[in-house]
């Protein structure tokens, strides 16, 4: 079990007042959000409205312009993504996911800083995805949209994060490996207690693994609870045309 | 006659007062100088007399690279050869035919057309239609080194390494030389001067800031390019003329890339992009060389490299951006005056039922990826047509297929009845297809009134002597121009505007081109709920009111149902749905595709 | 325009009015040379040669009471820099000669400033020969002079029938070889092949490989000083070529850089350390002397500078003058005797010089193996006679 | 056979001067004007090891170490500021070489330095004698290319570099040190040419200019091969064939432009992977 379990406020992700952005754009404005260690917080929205820039931010990879970011009680705002990623943030990006032209071993490598501890993490993630043990030399650019979705996924929970970002994991997945997906990351959590923001537009996906969800419009949170009977007709609101 | 709008009444009143001062000021300058360097023979002595007049002629040289550079964007290190080359032609031609004024005027007649052809021929070579600006830097290495080795390799017609030299020149003591490079570096640094200022001058600015966004406003950037390359070989082989007779000899080195380098350093250290930085950096380190590099002639070469790597570092501005913080805290630098806004009548578009826009077919891929696949669609004029679909269903893709010819692609995209396929943007802007790309492409160093003058562009040339007091834009753009806001900003630089500014801008500039059809990518991103309601009324404004068809791309649903005629569904690729609002809003599949649930 | 006449007049005046003034003002030598540039190797070993002439000189009294001084600038071996140079001296430092070895572009561009400027030029460089200009002397040799003795040597003691020529595509490789090709044509033997690389090129590989094809009997070369010079020899020694090699770009200096490689080749040149005649003693005996361990090699373009200035002395005391159209009428008629013995700028504004057949051993030394007495330049400006 | 072994060294000569500058330009996107500058550097390292009295070869890793240390510096100071301003960069590294080549010239003067001699001689091959040494580049070409490959294809160094080429904002994301990363090549990058320099001494003089005139021909290589490292070593041996036949059959003054001119015909007909600068 990692060190900080303690669920008294000031483990696991903390977001005061983000607000980033593009130039002269402001995207996320003034977002507060909190997902406590072991506890996975859904992140819904449509598209445009901040989701994937929210993640960037607490990764270091768009400016944080105002508001705080904390990890386990530490502040990470101005830390680059290595030093985050060092600090145990596992991201599963949306966007050019892949480094199509390597192999999957090369891809999984890449998670990792140094190659001493490739064999233990290989195992770990080959447990969730063992279709992965027999195909390591292969192109990851060849693999089926699910599979390459579950290489991204794979690839995050190389390190054993403590906490994982994901964006839109299950997009144009086929239901079977939605759930193959859920249940990787209920095993990672059950196992490691991970700490995970998920960014989804799959309503189903997000209500069998989160515990709770917020919605965001136009950079805001618009809405958020627990995930308990009228979660899907209020987040369904938030999603429809 | 145009009329004026009453909202820019403001604007044209706080303009009235300078502009004609603001006008004559190059000229009453250009008029100094020329007086104060005619005199300036008599009170110097003969070395700095003949030193400067060299430094004169270089600085005319770095005019043309700043235009090129400082202003359009293109790195050269090629003026040198088209200066060679001018001054080649000049002293083979006077060797072989002696200094008679018919022969001078030839040999100035040869100097200027031979380095013009070759820079039509340098400039068709660097610029085509997705051509890098590296790879025009890249042929301006390559053009003075082939030019070089023709000097050498021709024998006794150039004199190879040795150069010409004792072949006739005009006929000028060392003092009418100075004042004749005195001259051309007046009229040409005024000229430069006045074309920048000018509306066509914001053109280099433009091609330099947006290259895109100028062809997507139907200009023609190769051409301009291209032009702009031939000209400027011109002027730096007239340069060459006047060098040849000046110092009655010509060598290999004066063609060559190495002299292109100083070229671009002189142009660095004085200031890009200011004219008058370069000017005077090139003289004034021309002449501190003469001085200096004979007493230290290595470490010299070593101060002014260090400089320069500095002042590229720490001083992308050059010298001339030291001197502009200086003055900048003086109340001197007051922004240009915007023009007089004026309605243009409006072309009388014809409303007919033939669809505008017509699709068949059409299917992408990249590799093995298909990213469109098998899109029909036909939009009429007065269509509202929303393309919605979540990421990656191909609807960024769509646009780029529509809008630009030269994408490969298979199936067939008709505007007005005429295939697009192999024609480059501008030319099927000319069809009347404006697009407003997803994030605000506009040009950030020009201001509000220029950007959209140049959206104006293709209709109205603009003058590339002064700058006109009245902008005359169509009613609908005036429109949006006053309800956005923007109407109080005309002078305001493009990158200081908000977002939302911006994008009410783009969308200015494309209806400015009057188009039939307007594509938009995402309009309302990163836009405020206000700025949405008038961006949602303006577009069915102009639908409505002026027959013309709008298809855009879009995620905020909201926004979607309430502007649009009709709403297309894309996913993976594919056209999955083609209908009215109620229709799209009441199906089951949209609701599925937008949870995540779907399948292709 | 209108301050000239003025100036001119003020010049007079002074000159008349204060003749004790005038006499005390020295004699002012402009020396523009290659300080940086291509020539910047040779450069020093200049300057140090018209140091020594003017030291001796000023110590034995100086020319018609008057004491010479140097002006040297950096003309960067170039034509755009020489043009500085000739101004900053013609003009700003009022020099009363120009005594120079400069590059062939340098000294084209230089000619308009003399010309107009109205001093007297001497170059003292080797050259490809042909630059007329009534203000132009010149004390170095031309391919004339230079070629006929290796041909001869090689015809005579190598038996040579075919020839291979190579030269950097400039100005004095172009001029020399042409000149060595139609030398060789005349005496009877063959030219196999003739190939140029760019001044700056540096990959000889095919031109090597067209001279291993061809076998000639000989090679000859001319390509531009030093760096392309040592490039093509380090690439023909590479290639295993072992023919019968002259090199008429080469000089002691240069051939010492290149090590082993150098070894065996021939040179012709108008001085070489090697001389064995007093006069060269002497001057390599003072030439030690003052500079010590900063001392520059001599070579075949310092010591025609060292001469020049001889030379010029002896034309102002026949003239009697400083003044251009005197001294430029002098210089033909006199002579100076120096390390390559005694010459004068005799044929139309050229030098008959007595040239030497040298060979580089192995430790980078010239061995003189042939000597040719008062070789005639030729026909170099028949206008100017 | 004689004319295909000057192709292929032609090639190995070009493939090893132009290495380094693909390095560079593939991770850092920035051309580094600056590399004739470091070919000289390596080459005066020779001279020093010469001067000391080393083994000649003992140069190559001098160079190597002292080109990649001085790179380190200019990456440091000149390269990381202009990151995002291409163009600038090459200027500013040109300026880079010209202090460089004025400090080699006020410490070693201008002169043609001497040399020890890696490996003179001839190798006879089909009854003529060829040189040696050209062969020992051929190999030295082999060799480099190999390590090259080892590094890029089998470490972890190479992995992250390619990873960079490939995707700068996910190799980001995944927490690579993309600043580190684009150090430590521009350092082998830098190192490489030196070392280049140090191969180049037999071939060529050694003075404060010799780096210039190789500076435009590996430049138009490295267009060309955009930043694959086969694509390289293709161009060379397309660009040196050409350069080899049109010197041998043509004339060598168009041949030594041969690589220039033809390099910019064929980025002009397929300006392949060029839009990324």
């Amino acid at each position: 079990m990692p060190e900080t379990t303690q669920r008294d406020g000031t483990g696991g992700l903390v977001l005061d007042g983000v607000s980033s952005g593009y130039g002269a754009v402001a995207i996320v404005k003034g977002v507060s959000l909190r997902v406590g260690p072991g506890e996975i917080v859904a992140l819904l929205g449509k598209n445009g409205m901040g989701k994937t820039t929210l993640l960037k931010t607490i990764l270091g990879l768009v400016a944080l312009r105002a508001g705080s970011i904390a990890i386990d009680g530490r502040s990470v705002a101005g830390l680059s993504p290595a030093r985050l990623v060092a600090l145990g943030i596992g991201y599963a990006p949306q966007e050019q996911p892949l480094f199509q032209d390597l192999s999957i071993r090369d891809n999984l490598r890449l998670a990792l800083a140094s190659d001493r501890l490739l064999p233990e993490a290989l195992d770990r993630v080959f447990g969730h995805f063992p279709f992965l043990k027999d195909r390591l030399a292969q192109r990851a650019g060849t693999l089926s949209g699910g599979e390459q979705k579950m290489l991204i996924l794979a690839r995050a929970l190389m390190l054993r994060p403590r906490l994982l970002l994901i964006d839109e994991i299950s997009e144009g997945l086929q239901p079977s490996v939605v759930d193959r997906i859920a249940a990787a990351l209920t095993a990672e959590r059950a196992a490691s207690g991970t700490a995970m923001l998920i960014v989804e537009q799959n309503l189903g996906f997000a209500l069998k693994v989160a515990d709770r969800w917020a919605a965001l419009k136009l950079g805001e949170i618009d809405d958020e609870g627990g995930i308990d009977g009228t979660a899907r007709e209020r987040i369904l609101g938030h999603l429809s045309v | 006659m145009p009329e004026t709008v009453p909202a820019a009444g403001l604007a044209a009143a706080r303009a009235s007062g300078r502009p004609r001062l603001a006008r004559a000021a190059p000229l009453a300058v250009a008029l100094l100088a020329a007086m104060a360097l005619w005199v300036a023979p008599l009170v110097l002595d003969t070395f700095a007399v003949n030193v400067l007049t060299r430094s004169m002629i270089y600085a005319v040289l770095a005019v043309t690279v700043d235009l090129l550079w400082g202003f359009a964007g293109i790195l050269t290190f090629g003026q040198a050869a088209f200066f060679g080359i001018g001054a080649y032609a000049t002293a083979m031609l006077l060797s072989a035919q002696g200094g008679a004024p018919h022969w001078m005027a030839a040999a100035a007649a040869l100097a200027v057309v031979a380095p013009l052809l070759l820079g039509l021929a340098v400039g068709w070579l660097s610029f085509y239609h997705r051509s890098t600006p590296l790879y025009a830097s890249v042929i301006s290495l390559v053009v003075p080194i082939v030019v070089t080795q023709g000097i050498y390799s021709g024998g006794e017609r150039t004199g190879s390494s040795s150069g010409l030299v004792g072949f006739d020149v005009l006929p000028l003591e060392i003092e009418g030389f100075f004042r004749l490079a005195a001259i051309l570096l007046v009229v040409v640094t005024l000229a430069a001067w006045i074309l920048v200022r000018s509306d066509a001058g914001r053109l280099l600015v433009a091609l330099r800031d947006n290259e895109a966004r100028c062809a997507y406003l139907g200009l023609n950037p190769r051409r301009l390019q291209i032009g702009l390359t031939a000209v400027l070989a011109g002027v730096a082989g007239l340069a060459g003329f006047v060098f040849a007779n000046a110092s009655g000899v010509v060598a290999p080195e004066n063609a060559g890339f190495l002299f292109g380098t100083e070229l671009v350093i002189w142009v660095a250290l004085g200031g890009r992009g200011t004219l008058v930085g370069p000017v005077l950096g090139t003289i004034a380190i021309d002449y501190l060389a003469a001085n200096l590099s004979g007493d230290l002639p290595f470490l010299w070469q070593l101060l002014l490299g260090t400089a320069f790597v500095a002042i590229i570092i720490l001083l992308p501005g050059g010298l001339a951006e030291l001197a502009r913080r200086a003055v900048s805290v003086l109340p001197l630098g007051r922004r240009a005056a915007a023009p007089r806004l004026a309605a243009r009548p409006a072309r009388a578009a014809p409303r007919n039922e033939a669809p505008l826009l017509s699709v068949e077919g059409l299917a992408k891929s990249y590799g093995s990826l298909t990213v469109l696949e098998s899109i029909d669609l036909t939009v009429r004029a007065g269509e509202l047509v929303s393309l919605v679909g979540p990421n990656g269903a191909g609807k960024t893709t769509l646009m780029r297929c529509l809008s630009d010819g030269t994408e490969p692609f298979r199936g067939s995209v008709a505007v007005a009845g005429t295939a697009t396929a192999g024609l480059t943007p501008n030319r099927i802007v000319a069809l009347g297809v404006g697009r407003k790309f997803q994030v605000a492409s506009v040009f950030e160093s020009l201001s509000v009134a220029e950007c959209l003058r140049l959206a104006r562009a293709a209709h109205e040339a603009p003058s590339p002597l002064r700058r006109a007091d009245i902008l005359g834009l169509p009613q609908p753009v005036l429109d949006i121009l006053r309800m956005t806001g923007l109407d109080a900003l005309m002078a305001e630089p493009a990158r200081l505007l908000s977002h939302g500014q911006k994008q009410a801008l783009e969308l200015a500039m494309v209806m400015a081109l009057e188009p039939r059809i307007i594509l938009l990518d995402e309009p309302t991103a990163g836009l405020t709920k206000a700025e949405r309601t008038t961006i949602g009324t303006v577009l069915k404004g102009l639908a409505a009111d002026l027959g013309i068809a709008v298809v855009l791309v879009e995620h905020d649903l909201d926004f979607v149902r309430e502007i649009s005629s009709r709403i297309v569904v894309l996913h993976q690729g594919r056209l999955v749905l083609d209908g009215t609002v109620e229709e799209v809003v009441g199906s089951a599949l949209v609701r599925t595709i937008y949870a995540g649930g779907a399948h292709a | 325009m209108s301050t000239r006449p003025l100036v001119g007049a003020l010049a007079a005046l002074v000159l008349t009015a204060s003749p004790v003034l005038a006499a005390e003002k020295p004699i002012v030598i402009g020396v523009p040379v290659g300080l940086s540039g291509a020539n910047s190797v040779v450069a020093p070993s200049v300057v140090q040669a018209a140091e020594l002439a003017v030291e001796e000189i000023n110590a034995g009294g100086g020319v018609l009471g008057r004491k010479l001084a140097l002006e040297v600038a950096d003309d960067a071996s170039g034509a755009a820099g020489a043009q500085k140079a000739f101004d900053a001296l013609i003009y700003q430092k009022k020099v009363d000669v120009i005594i120079a070895m400069e590059t062939s572009a340098a000294r084209n561009a230089g000619l308009p400033a003399v010309t107009k400027g109205r001093v007297p030029y001497i170059y003292t460089s080797f050259y490809e020969g042909h630059s007329c200009n009534k203000n132009l002397f010149v004390n170095g040799w031309v391919p004339e002079q230079q070629v006929p003795p290796v041909i001869d040597a090689f015809a005579k003691d190598k038996n040579a029938k075919t020839y291979f020529l190579i030269g950097s595509d400039y100005a004095f490789g172009r001029g020399m070889l042409a000149f060595t090709r139609a030398y060789i044509e005349k005496t009877g033997a063959k030219v196999v092949g003739e190939e140029y690389l760019p001044m700056d090129g540096s990959d000889w590989t095919a031109i090597i490989s067209k001279l291993k094809e061809a076998k000639p009997d000989a090679l000859v070369t001319s390509t531009a000083g030093g760096a392309p010079n040592v490039t093509l020899t380090k690439q023909l020694r590479g290639a295993g070529v072992t023919l019968p090699y002259a090199n008429l770009a080469v000089d002691e200096g240069t051939a010492k850089s290149m090590g082993k490689d150098a070894d065996g080749i021939y040179l012709s040149a108008s001085y070489v350390t090697g001389i064995d005649s007093p006069q060269n003693k002497a001057f390599l005996a003072a030439m030690e002397k003052k500079f010590g361990a900063g001392l520059r090699t001599p070579n075949d373009l310092s010591v025609p500078e060292y001469e020049a200035i001889y030379l010029y002395k002896a034309a102002v005391e026949k003239a009697g003058s400083t003044e251009t159209a005197k001294v430029l009428a002098a210089l033909p008629t006199v002579t100076a005797t120096g390390p390559r013995g005694t010459i004068g700028m005799s044929k139309q504004h050229h030098a008959p010089l007595t040239m030497y057949l040298g060979q580089v051993q192995g430790d980078g030394s010239v061995k003189v193996v042939g000597t040719f007495k008062d070789v005639d330049p030729g026909e170099q400006c028949p206008k100017l006679d | 056979m004689l004319l295909l072994l000057d192709i292929l060294t032609t090639a190995a000569i070009l493939f090893v001067v132009a290495i380094g500058l693909l390095a560079v330009f593939g991770v850092l996107k920035i051309i580094n004007f600056a590399h004739g500058a470091w070919l000289t550097i390596g080459a005066y390292c020779a001279v020093v090891t010469g001067k000391l009295g080393l083994n000649p070869w003992a140069a190559l890793p001098i160079a190597f170490v002292v080109g990649a240390a001085l790179g380190g510096l200019a990456e440091y100071v000149i390269i990381r500021p202009l990151y995002r301003r291409p163009l600038d960069a090459i200027l500013a590294t040109w300026g880079l070489g010209i202090v460089v080549g004025q400090l080699i010239t006020l410490a070693f003067g201008r002169d043609v330095q001497l040399t020890p001699n890696l490996l003179s001689g001839t190798v006879e091959i089909l009854g003529t004698g060829y040189s040696a040494y050209r062969l020992v580049a051929l190999v030295a070409a082999l060799v480099i290319g190999a390590v090259f490959a080892l590094v890029i294809e089998r470490t972890r160094l190479g992995l992250s570099a390619r990873a960079v080429i490939m995707n700068e904002t996910l190799a980001r994301s995944l927490g690579l040190d993309t600043a580190r990363v684009r150090l430590v090549v521009f350092m082998i990058g830098a190192g490489l040419a030196a070392l280049a320099g140090v191969l180049l001494t037999p071939l060529t003089s050694v003075d404060p200019t010799m780096g210039v005139g190789w500076l435009i021909g590996a430049f138009m290589l490295v267009m060309v091969a955009d930043t694959s490292f086969l694509a390289l070593a293709a161009a060379c041996l397309v660009f040196g064939a050409a350069q080899v036949l049109v010197s041998t059959f043509v004339s060598p003054v168009l041949g030594s432009i041969a690589v220039a001119v033809l390099a910019a015909l064929v980025l002009r007909i397929s300006p392949k992977g060029f839009s990324r600068a």
